[in-house]
C-alpha cells in the first residue's frame, strides 16, 4: 500500500468521494485544469469531468453563497477557498446563511456543504497567505470546523465532512501538505467527525494542538520524554463541536496542561479549551493551564515569520514552567 | 414593444396586443385576486404589529404586481428566492398566510412551509439571495432538472457585491436563473438616484454579459410576460436575465420606519395613481365584466380568510426552548446537547 | 445638565467631533436625513452637511474598504454598520487591510478609523438583526474593539475612538439605546480607551461583562447584596486590547469569577478571559470560573429570543454555585 | 480614433497622429527606458527566486507598458493603488528598486517608500485596492485637492464584489478615480473568458454609470494617452473612468505556478511578436534615432543599476523580532507590549 503525503490523501478523498456520490460537485478557483494551487484536485477534471470540477470566476462571496443555493437544492458542493486570508469575503454567507439555513426553516432546507481551505504559516508565502483564523469560524453556531493532523486523518474527515448533513469547514495545514507521508488506504471509510484523537498517552501533562503545530508539538513531547516527562499528545481535530470529553479526561489525569496553536493568542480556539478546563476541571489542576501561540499581532513577512511561529523550544519550557510549577 | 416593458396604462388602458395569457379572463382575474389577497395580507399584518402581535414588518403595499407577476410565470419545478417584500409571491407559490404570520411574528416555522418546500425562505441580508440562486441553478443545470432559480431583490440590493457576483457566474456559466429587482425607487432612505449612477438598473446586467430587460412593475401583465419569456429563455439552455421592474414603495419601509422623515407626500401622492391594482380592476371591469358584486365578494372573501389565518397565527403556542437547538444539526453533537440541557434546567 | 439617553450620547459626541476636526466624516445607509436607523446621527446633515454626513449605497464591504482609503489619506471616517449582522461583509477589509495597513507600511501610512455598529438582541428585532460576535473581532491583531455600558461611557469612548490614529470597532449595545439615561456633558472629554471600568466594589466574587448584559449583571449583583454576596462588577469596555491587570487584580481579591455576555459561549470572548485567569491567578482561584452566557445556537427569533439570552437568574445561580462551591 | 485605443502597431508604425507627448522623443525615451528597466528587474527577481533569495514573486513580462503608461501620466498630487503585478508603475512613482526587492523578499520595510508616501503597497487581496481607491478619492474630494485615486488590478479582479461596490460608489458620489484593469487574458490558470460572459471587460463601468474605455494595453501611448484623458475629466469634476488595457500574461501567474499546466506554448508565442517594448524601440529607432548604442547603453545601466539595488536588499539585515509589534499600534497597548517581551525572552 503506497504512502501518501496529506495533499495525496486530500485528493484521494476527494476522488472518491466523485466517484461514490454523483450529487458531489466541486468548485473553487484554478481547481480544474491547474488541479488546484496546491494540486489538492490533481487529475480530478481528467477523470470527472468539467461539469462536476468546476473553475469559479474570482469571487469567494458567490463560492460560498452558490454553495448554500447548490447544497440545498440537492448537491453536495465542496468548494475551495484558495487560501485562508480570502476566506473572509466568505465569512457573511457562512454564518448568515450556511449555518442556520437548516434551523431557520426548522430542517425543511439544509446545508450540507464542505468549504475546504488550507491554512497557516511557515512556508515561506506572501503576505495575507499565512493565516489561522480558525477560531472566528468555531465561534459560528451551526458551522463545524475539522483540521486534520496527518494524511490518514486528512482522507477519513474529509470524507466524512463531505458526507456530514451539514455545512463543515474543513481547514487544511498547508505546511502538512508534503511534510510527511503515510499509508492511506483508498477505502472509502470516513473517521468520526467530532473526535479528538490521543496521539500519545502522557501521564504528567497534556499537550492540545491541532494542525500544523502538531509538528512542534510532537517534538516537543520525544524531547521531554527524554527528559523523563511523560507527555499525552491530543490532535483536537474537531475545533467545532469540541470534544470536550476527552480533553477533560486527559487532563484530570495529567493535571497539567499546556494548548499549542499558531493563531494569535487572544480569543484563540485554545482560550476555549482553557476556559473549559478552568471551569470543568479545576480541582484536578496542578498548576496553571499554558498556551503557546502565535503572536498577538499580523503575520509577518517571510523574513520574520518563524519568530512568529511557536517553537519546540518555546512548548517545551512551558512544560517545563508547568512541571516546576508549585 | 414599449421600453419599457408595459401592457396597460394607469387607467388600465390597453397600450397594444396583450399576450395570450392576458386576454383569458380567468387568468387576470387570478392575478387581481392574488394582488388583492396580498394587500389584504399587507394591512393585517401591519395592524397586527401595531397593536404589538406582529413583529417588524416589510409592507409591499403598491409593489404586488411584482412578485404576483413574477410567481404567476413559474412552475413548480421553479425555486424563488424572495427578498422580504414579496409577500405576493410566495403566496401564489402556496406559502399559507398563517406561515407568513408565524415568520413575521418571530417564529421559525413559518419557514418550514407545507407547500413550495423548495423555495427559499425571506432573505433579510440584502442581495444574499442571488448567490443561492445561483447555487440552486447550478444544481438544476447539473441534476437536468427543468426548473429555474428566480431570485428577487430590490434597488438597493443592487449595489451590494453579492448581487454582481452571482449575476457575473449566472452569465459566465450559463445558468438557468431570473433575477428581478423590485426598484420601488428607495432604499429605506436612500432614493435610486444616490444608489447608483447608472441609468437603468436593467443596466447591470451588461457586465455580465446578460440581457436586461426593464419593465413597469405594477402592470402585472408586463411582469409576468418578461418573467415568462426570461423563464424560457433559461429553460431552453440560453442562459440568465435581469428583470428591473419599476414601481414605487407607498408605504413606510418597515413598521419601523418612519418615511415621512426623508421624503414629502407631494412626492408619494401621485404614484398612488399608478399603483397595480387600480388599472387591473379598470381593466377587468371593461374587458371582463368585473363587477360591484365581483369586487365586494373578493375583498370580502380575502378578509375572512386573512382574518381565519391570523386567529390562527395568534392562537398557535410558540415552541419549547429546546426547539432552538432542535433543528441546528441533523444530529445535535454531544456538546451542543449538554447545553442544551442546560438551558432546560433553567 | 440634561439626562441623555445612550443613544443622544452617541449622538453628541458625533456631532462635537464633527464640530471638532474638519478631518472627520460620517459615512453610512441611511445616516443622513433619516438619521441612522437609531437616530444615533439625526441632525448631523443638517448642521455639518451632506458633503461629512454622506448616505452611501447598500455596500459594506465598500463601507468598510472605503474607510480604509479615507483614513489612509488624511480623513478620520467613521462609518456606520447599520447592524452587526451585515457587519460580515466588512470583515475582510478589517482584518486584511484596516488591522495591518501600519503595520505592513512600518508606519508610513495609517488607519484611524471607527466602524461603529449596533449589536446583541433583546429588542424583538427581526433575524440577523441581534448579533453578538464582537469575539470574532476582537481575535483580530491590529484591531481595537469598544463596547461601552452607559451613555456617559459611550460618549467618551467614542470620541475616544474617533481620535485613536488606529482602527477601532465600535459596538453599540442597542437594547441599551434607549434603556437609560444619566447626566452626559458635552465637554469634549474622552475617556481612555484600553480601560475596564469597576462599576461596584465586591470581595467575594468578580462579576465581567459588558455592553447591555450590565443590567442583568447589575440586577444579580443587587440581589446577590441583598443576600449578603459582595460581588465586584467589571464593565470590560475595552474588548480588545484588554485590561488583563484590572480584571486579575480583581479575582485574586475575590477569589472567584462569573463572566456573562450574549454571544454564543463556545469561543465567546468569555473564554479569553477565563484561560487568562487560569494562566495567571490559579492560585487565587477558590472556585471553578463559570460564563453564563448566549447559548450555543443560532440567535432565536423574537418568540424564543428569551430563552437564549442570558438571565438575571442564571447569573445569580451561577454566582450560589461558585460560592458554596467546595 | 481606432477602438481599443491604440496610437501604434505591433511593429512600432504609427496608426495615425499621435498625441503630443508621444511627438517627444525625449518623453518616448523616458517611457522606453521605464519599460526596460522594469523587465530587467523582473528578470533579476525571478532569478533571485529561483535561487532562494526572493519570496514567491509576480511577474510583469510582457505588460510593462500599462502600468508605466498609467504611471507616466500621473502627478504627485495623484494616488496610485496598485496590485501585486504593476512594479514598473511603482517605479516610476519612485519607489526604489531596493524597497521592491525587500518587499518580494518577505521584508515590511519595503513597503515604507521613501518616495510616493502617500502611494498604497501592493495589494495581495484581489480587487480590495479598489475600495480603497474610492476612499482616497474621498479624501481627495472632500480636501478639495487637485490629486485623483488611480487603483490598478487584473481581469480577475473584475468578478470580485469589492470591484463593483467600488466602482458603483465612484459614480454615485462622482469621485475623482481612475480604474484600470490589467487585462493579461489569466487569472492564474483561469482564461478572461471564463471569467465572465461580459463582451468586454471595459462595459463593467455602464452598471455604474461611467465610461468604460478599451486600450491596447501593449501600446504605452495608448495607455498613456488613455489614462491622461481620464484623469483630466476626473480633475475637472466629470468623475471616474474604467480603462480596461489589453495585454497578455507572457510568464507564468507567479514562481509559485506552472502555466504549462494550463496553456500551450503554440498560444503564448505569438503574443511575443505584439508585447510593448519591440514596438516601442521600432519606433524609436524609425522616428527618434534610437541606435544600437544608445540601446547597450540603456540595458547596461538598468543591468547595472538593478544587480546594484539586489546587493543592497542582500545585505539589508532583517529587523529584530521586535519589529512584529513595534508598529501594529501607534503605542503599543499594555496587553501586546507584554507580549511583545516574552517574544523577546525566546
Ligand atoms: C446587507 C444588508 N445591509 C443592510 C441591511 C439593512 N436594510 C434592510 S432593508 C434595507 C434597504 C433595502 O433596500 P432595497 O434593496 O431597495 O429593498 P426594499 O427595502 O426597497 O424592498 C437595508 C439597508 C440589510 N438588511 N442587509
Ligand atoms: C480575493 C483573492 N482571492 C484569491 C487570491 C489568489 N490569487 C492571487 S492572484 C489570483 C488571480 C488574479 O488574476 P487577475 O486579477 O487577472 O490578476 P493577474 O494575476 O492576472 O495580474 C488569485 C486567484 C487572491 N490573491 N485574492
Ligand atoms: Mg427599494
Ligand atoms: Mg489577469
Amino acid at each position: 500500500m503506497a504512502e501518501r503525503t496529506m495533499i495525496e490523501a486530500i485528493n484521494m478523498a476527494l476522488g472518491r468521494a466523485l466517484a461514490d456520490d454523483p450529487d458531489v460537485i466541486l468548485f473553487g478557483e484554478d481547481i480544474g485544469i491547474d488541479g488546484g494551487v496546491f494540486r489538492a484536485t490533481d487529475g480530478l477534471i481528467q477523470r470527472y469531468g468539467s461539469a462536476r470540477v468546476r473553475d469559479t470566476p474570482l469571487s469567494e462571496t458567490v463560492i460560498a453563497g452558490m454553495a448554500v443555493g447548490a447544497a440545498a437544492h440537492g448537491l453536495h458542493p465542496v468548494a475551495e477557498i484558495q487560501f485562508m486570508g480570502f476566506l473572509y469575503s466568505a465569512i457573511d454567507q457562512l454564518t448568515n446563511h450556511a449555518a442556520r439555513l437548516r434551523n431557520r426553516t426548522r430542517g425543511r432546507l439544509t446545508c450540507p456543504l464542505v468549504l475546504r481551505a488550507p491554512y497557516g504559516g511557515g512556508i515561506r508565502a506572501p503576505e495575507h497567505h499565512s493565516e489561522s483564523m480558525e477560531a472566528m469560524l468555531a465561534h459560528i453556531p451551526g458551522l463545524r470546523v475539522v483540521i486534520p493532523g496527518s494524511p490518514a486523518r486528512a482522507y477519513g474527515l474529509l470524507l466524512a465532512a463531505i458526507r456530514d448533513p451539514d455545512p463543515v469547514v474543513f481547514l487544511e495545514p498547508k505546511r502538512l501538505y508534503r511534510a510527511t507521508s503515510e499509508t492511506v488506504e483508498d477505502n472509502g471509510q470516513a473517521l468520526p467527525i467530532e473526535q479528538a484523537v490521543t496521539l500519545r498517552n502522557g501521564t504528567d501533562v497534556t499537550l492540545i494542538s491541532w494542525g500544523a503545530m502538531l509538528t512542534e508539538t510532537g517534538a516537543a513531547a520525544d524531547q521531554l520524554e527524554a527528559q523523563g516527562i511523560s507527555a499525552e499528545v491530543i490532535d483536537l481535530s474537531s475545533l467545532k463541536p469540541l470534544d470536550r470529553a476527552k480533553f477533560r479526561t486527559s487532563v484530570e489525569k495529567t493535571g497539567r496542561c499546556v494548548i499549542v496553536h499558531e493563531a494569535p493568542l487572544t480569543a484563540g480556539l485554545g482560550a476555549e479549551i482553557a476556559a473549559d478546563l478552568a471551569e470543568h476541571c479545576l480541582t484536578s489542576l496542578l498548576a496553571p493551564i499554558r498556551r503557546v501561540t502565535g503572536s498577538d499581532t499580523v503575520m509577518p513577512y517571510p523574513r520574520l515569520e518563524a519568530h512568529y511561529m511557536p517553537s519546540t523550544e518555546r512548548i517545551r519550557q512551558a512544560v517545563h514552567d508547568v512541571m516546576e510549577y508549585a | 414593444m414599449p421600453d419599457p416593458l408595459a401592457y396597460l396604462d394607469a387607467t388600465g388602458a390597453a397600450l397594444g396586443d396583450l399576450p395570450g395569457f392576458a386576454q383569458d379572463g380567468e387568468i387576470l382575474r387570478a392575478l387581481y385576486k392574488a394582488m388583492v389577497r396580498t394587500r389584504t395580507f399587507d394591512a393585517k399584518a401591519i395592524a397586527l404589529q401595531r397593536t404589538g402581535r406582529l413583529g417588524t414588518y416589510a409592507s409591499s403595499l403598491g409593489q404586488e404586481a411584482i412578485s404576483v407577476g413574477v410567481a404567476s410565470a413559474m412552475t413548480e419545478a421553479d425555486v424563488f428566492l424572495p427578498s422580504f417584500r414579496e409577500h405576493g409571491g410566495q403566496l401564489w407559490r402556496g406559502v399559507s398566510l398563517k406561515e407568513l404570520f408565524l415568520y413575521w411574528g418571530g417564529d421559525e416555522r413559518g419557514n418550514d412551509f407545507a407547500k413550495a418546500r423548495q423555495d427559499f425562505p425571506v432573505c433579510i441580508p440584502v442581495a444574499s439571495q442571488f448567490p443561492h440562486a445561483a447555487g440552486v441553478a447550478l444544481a438544476i443545470q447539473q441534476k437536468g432538472e427543468r426548473g429555474v432559480a428566480v431570485a428577487l431583490g430590490g434597488d438597493g440590493a443592487t449595489s451590494k457585491g453579492d448581487f454582481y457576483e452571482a449575476l457575473n457566474v449566472v452569465g459566465a456559466w450559463n445558468l438557468p436563473a431570473v433575477f428581478l429587482i423590485n426598484n420601488n425607487q428607495w432604499a429605506i432612505s436612500v432614493p435610486r438616484a444616490e444608489q447608483t449612477h447608472a441609468k437603468r438598473l436593467a443596466d447591470k446586467a451588461i457586465g455580465a454579459g446578460l440581457p436586461g430587460i426593464q419593465v413597469d412593475g405594477n402592470d402585472v401583465i408586463a411582469v409576468r410576460d418578461a418573467t415568462e419569456r426570461a423563464l424560457k429563455r433559461a429553460r431552453d439552455g440560453k442562459g440568465g436575465t435581469l428583470i428591473e421592474c419599476l414601481s414605487y414603495r407607498l408605504g413606510d419601509h418597515t413598521t419601523a420606519d418612519d418615511a415621512s422623515r426623508y421624503r414629502d407626500d407631494a412626492e408619494v401622492s401621485p404614484h398612488w395613481k399608478a399603483e397595480p391594482l387600480i388599472r387591473t380592476r379598470n381593466h377587468l371591469v371593461a374587458q371582463h365584466g368585473w363587477s360591484k358584486d365581483d369586487e365586494e365578494t373578493l375583498l370580502r372573501s380575502c378578509r375572512d380568510e386573512v382574518e381565519a389565518a391570523a386567529e390562527r397565527y395568534l392562537a398557535t403556542v410558540p415552541e419549547s426552548p429546546r426547539a432552538m437547538f432542535d433543528s441546528l444539526f441533523a444530529s445535535a453533537p454531544r456538546d451542543i446537547a449538554t447545553l442544551a440541557e442546560e438551558i432546560d434546567d433553567g
